[in-house]
């Protein structure tokens, strides 16, 4: 049986559906110990700004029932490091890189997306829109349909590279928020990011996190992310990459019937290292055992009635 | 993928009311492992708790790679009773190790509690040479002390009650031992892993009487391998990963 | 040591904050052979309606990682085969009996509070707000804000009972939803009804929920749902009553510490009948060996700096 | 309490490829099971998986409770590793169980794969009375049918496959059965328990041939005692719990 697993992300066509999750997978060179970098779809970086980042005081992790928290507060090199130390490693492999960006301004966001643009070996944009926004006063630009459009609008004019925009998932409407991303030109939506959490120690009497509160990933939030592929699918035209908490071929299936076109691994690479590679040698699996020629004929299958 | 390998486990049995001795059969591809480094261990199959557990080398012997672990939380508690023969997913060695001393210098080592886990094979690699500072709450929490004893040089054991050696701390026994006059004063360099507490005297003394000390830090963890962005302390040069740029920090580095 | 366990929820007096979620603890009766009812500060039985309702088709549901799925569909035996059948049973306990109850529409909610208010044994009313709301086009009560302080303030009105409003943790700014509730007059806040998710089962590539989706509660929630907590203690003055996940008795220390002055057992039921009370005895050796002496101490202790 | 209670695992042996017999130890306050009746087993310590999963009881012997499982997901991968001397947390029994056939009936009772083990003890009950319909893909995935032997009447096999008794389904070996001409007609009783498709067949010839019939259905749930409405099925009085109203309901009250 010849299978073909190849989807496309906007102008972008992946070799498979198989990507990792932004913060989950470093710059990519830290797994290139562990699997073939090659065989992934796409690998998505460690989010990036303009400026580096210093991040948020330890602790920044804590586990939780089949969970974990973070708040690593987006900590990284800044776009030119990025540039100059890691791009030239990764486009010795045969991969798609997409590169996630946030900004605390509009006017952050567009300069760090227009210095990105033109940088050979950068195949596409991801936009976080899950953190702060200090023009409007600390609200969030991923939960205010206004502001979502405006940054999105503005990025968009900014690039001409695939521009994917990640949802945060601590909406009301996820419907909505894609839809207002869609509008404002995404080409793509990354559903779902970390949804916002807390654990407090008994003992101390203080939230376990230095930041108190953390984005919970991992199985725990699954179902969740599920029904927000889901709906979003049914909101859109644009492709949906699915995302929280697979960690095995069948979860990734789960999001596929789900509406993605493709899905991304994250806190399962922490867990299993390889954990990228088993679930697109599982997701191959399936189709050879359910006669599933084409990966793009699963896609929304649970709409169905 | 020689660092990401499945375990089959050949002993896992107490040492002590909760400690317990681990010892992995480990395959050849394995790089050697050096004292310092640790190893991320799963410690379930489901998926509560979730991530891997980072534990000290304590010790490589032709058995394989052993780890000693305090039976504390989730973790700990289910890895106890795995048993002899099951497999575990392992990730490691990981992370940099204590650099050895030149040969003129003297090193002393600092052991609090569950720290002798991360330098016991330091002093037996520097078979005879080491001075052991070894502290723990009471004579019965010694762990590995007869261990010990065949690949030190001199162990001096503190206890918070006395119930053996000094009574006190091993900062004051080690701050006590530097004071002692000599001349000339020898060349020394300190190794210590324990409590943040513990490690940050021993920093202060260190620069007090202007030794290079090298410490063990811990933090939690989430991947092991510097791809997460979990485990960072901070140092001179901001945030650092305790996995990669780390466990093992010059003392000076760390902004306390 | 003499401990001082009892909280007030508005004019309500419970011997000691810990209470049974609706839903998860049947109307009592069920319970009563594996515990002594009179130990528990409340009971919250399952969600009433006016008329009887049917609920959902099977499977209603399905597990999920340190989780569960449910899609009940809100089946009940309606208010007065309650009152006629079962509160007879609890009144023969010395704890306080909260009824859980919902409408379709505002009429419909305010007619079941008119309905409930009136009945000797019934110490409080908990609205459900989580529900379609037929009259707004199915949209959900809990969700807009303008509509949720519209069917608070009807409830307000149409009763004397001490009223528990009990949120939805589906939505963009918990907070928000808090103050409206608390100024549309609720004495005190329930927070948090389940999360909205979904599993697909790849082999039938269908939802495994008939209902398609479902709340999901248990372990998995509970980071979201302190933190929700948490935030809700900052923006209101009422009493908030914290759920989600709670299994032992650190789960529920963790609560008091964000803010809540009560806590519901929920999901815990199923997997340990006697969940309330091992969580009511823990909470009592804690207090001993951390030398509280008034439980009211906790509430909110994660909030100092 | 004494339908809530901890119990010792005094064996859990493979019986086939993929079928183990759980023995549990079980105090002497809990009520006697009746065939028909289930459990609430709990599988694991952490919270994943987070419920209890219902089993039959299969037999009530000196040893204590036996329960037969398939080992099919997480749930029952993970109880089968469970060690005998360890102690699990146990509900039961619970729900409904087969009525007695009155003295002139000849009870037909219908097992399909591993609703052998809701039917086996009521076998056992009726001690020679009942004619046994037993169905299973292959000659291989016939459980427990030597000690059925010894039980029951007669043993009437079906195997999709032939390889062991008729070829075809139990519900065509029942039909065959009971269209036979003979007079005066027996009065039977049907009780079965198998999968969703064998029990609505089993309940159309019960209908056809107007005789009574006990079916034991199955939902998933997570209370097990009546409280969450979770494992309902739609019966003639609307949705109906597994748990209390059921596991065996007369077939006549079931809304397929
Ligand atoms: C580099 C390094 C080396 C270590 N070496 C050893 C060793 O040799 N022997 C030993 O007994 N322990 C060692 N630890 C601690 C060990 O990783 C576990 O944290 C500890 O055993 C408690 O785990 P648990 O699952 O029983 O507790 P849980 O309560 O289940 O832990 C919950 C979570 O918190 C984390 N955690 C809890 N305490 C700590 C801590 N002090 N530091 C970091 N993370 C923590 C756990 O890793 C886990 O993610 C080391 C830690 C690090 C970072
Ligand atoms: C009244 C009753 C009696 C039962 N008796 C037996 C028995 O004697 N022997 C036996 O092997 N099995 C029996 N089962 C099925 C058993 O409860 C488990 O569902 C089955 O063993 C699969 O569990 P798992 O944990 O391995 O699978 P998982 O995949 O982990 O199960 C996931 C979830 O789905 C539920 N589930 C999966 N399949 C079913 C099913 N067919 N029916 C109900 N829930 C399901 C599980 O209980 C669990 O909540 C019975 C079920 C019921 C309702
Ligand atoms: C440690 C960590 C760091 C993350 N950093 C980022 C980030 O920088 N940018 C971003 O958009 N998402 C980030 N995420 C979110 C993930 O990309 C992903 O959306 C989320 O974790 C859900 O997937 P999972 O359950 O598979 O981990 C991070 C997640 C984790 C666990
Ligand atoms: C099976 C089930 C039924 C429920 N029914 C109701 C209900 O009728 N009314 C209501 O307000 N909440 C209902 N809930 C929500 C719980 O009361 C509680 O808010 C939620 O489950 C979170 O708590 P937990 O994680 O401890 O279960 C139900 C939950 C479950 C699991
Ligand atoms: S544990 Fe992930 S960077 Fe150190
Ligand atoms: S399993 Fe809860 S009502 Fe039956």
């Amino acid at each position: 049986m010849t299978m073909d697993l190849s989807v496309r992300i906007g102008s972008l066509e992946l070799k498979n559906p198989v990507m990792t999750a932004s913060g989950t997978f470093g710059y990519g060179e830290e797994y290139a110990e562990f699997l073939d970098l090659s065989r992934l779809g796409a690998v998505v970086v460690k989010g990036l700004s303009l400026l580096p980042k210093e991040g948020n005081p330890p602790p920044r992790i804590v586990e939780t029932a089949s969970g974990m928290l973070n708040a690593i507060g987006l900590q990284n090199i800044g776009i030119q490091r990025f540039i100059d130390e890691k791009i030239p490693f990764l486009r010795t492999y045969d991969t798609k890189v997409i590169v996630n960006f946030f900004g605390d301004s509009i006017d952050e966001y567009v300069a760090a997306a227009e210095r990105l643009s033109s940088v050979e070996g950068i195949h596409g944009l991801e936009m976080n829109i899950s953190c702060p926004n200090k023009q409007a006063g600390w609200c969030i630009f991923g939960t205010d349909p206004r502001v979502t459009a405006q940054v999105v609008s503005a990025v968009r004019k900014a690039t001409p590279l695939p521009l994917i925009v990640k949802l945060s998932p601590n909406v009301t409407d996820i419907s909505l928020m894609a839809k207002v991303a869609e509008e404002a030109g995404a080409d793509a939506l990354s559903v779902i990011n970390t949804l916002t959490g807390m654990v407090i120690d008994i003992k101390t009497r203080k939230p376990k996190l230095a930041n108190r509160t953390g984005g919970l990933s991992g199985p725990a939030i699954k179902p969740v992310a599920v029904r927000m592929v889901y709906e979003v699918f049914k909101a859109v035209k644009v492709p949906v990459i699915g995302m929280g908490g697979i960690m095995h071929p069948d979860d990734a299936i789960e999001f596929l019937l789900a509406g993605a076109t493709a899905v991304a691994v994250g806190t399962a690479n922490f867990v299993n290292p390889r954990a990228t590679i088993d679930i697109l040698d599982g997701i191959m699996a399936y189709m050879k055992d359910e006669k599933v020629e084409d990966i793009n004929l699963l896609r929304g299958a649970a709409h169905a009635i | 993928m020689s660092r990401y390998f499945k375990a089959e486990i050949r002993e896992n049995r107490p040492v002590h009311t909760v400690h317990n001795l681990l010892t992995l059969n480990v395959p050849l591809s394995m790089p050697e492992p050096r004292p310092g480094q640790f190893f991320m261990v799963e410690v379930n199959k489901g998926t509560d708790p979730l991530l891997k557990r980072a534990f000290s080398l304590f010790r490589k012997t032709a058995q394989g790679v052993q780890i000693l672990y305090r039976i504390r939380g989730k973790g700990t508690e289910i890895l106890k009773d795995m048993k002899e023969g099951s497999e575990i997913e392992v990730l490691g060695p990981l992370g940099t190790c204590y650099p050895l001393p030149s040969g003129d210098t003297i090193p002393l080592i600092i052991a609090g509690g569950i720290g002798i886990a991360s330098v016991f094979s330091l002093v037996e690699q520097l078979s005879g040479r080491a001075t052991v500072f070894y502290g723990a709450r009471t004579k019965n929490d010694l762990l590995m002390h007869k261990e010990l004893k065949g690949f030190a040089k001199e162990i001096l054991v503190s206890t918070d009650d006395g119930s053996a050696g000094q009574k006190g701390t091993i900062a004051d026994s080690l701050s006590a031992f530097l004071s002692r006059p000599q001349s000339p004063t020898p060349k020394y360099r300190i190794y210590a892993c324990g409590p943040h507490p513990l490690l940050k005297i021993v920093s202060e003394i260190a620069r007090e009487f202007k030794i290079s000390a090298n410490i063990s830090m811990e933090e939690h963890m989430a991947c092991g391998i510097g791809a997460c962005l979990g485990c960072v302390v901070r140092t001179r040069d901001g945030y650092t990963r305790v996995c990669k740029e780390g466990p093992v920090f010059e003392a000076r580095e760390i902004v306390w």
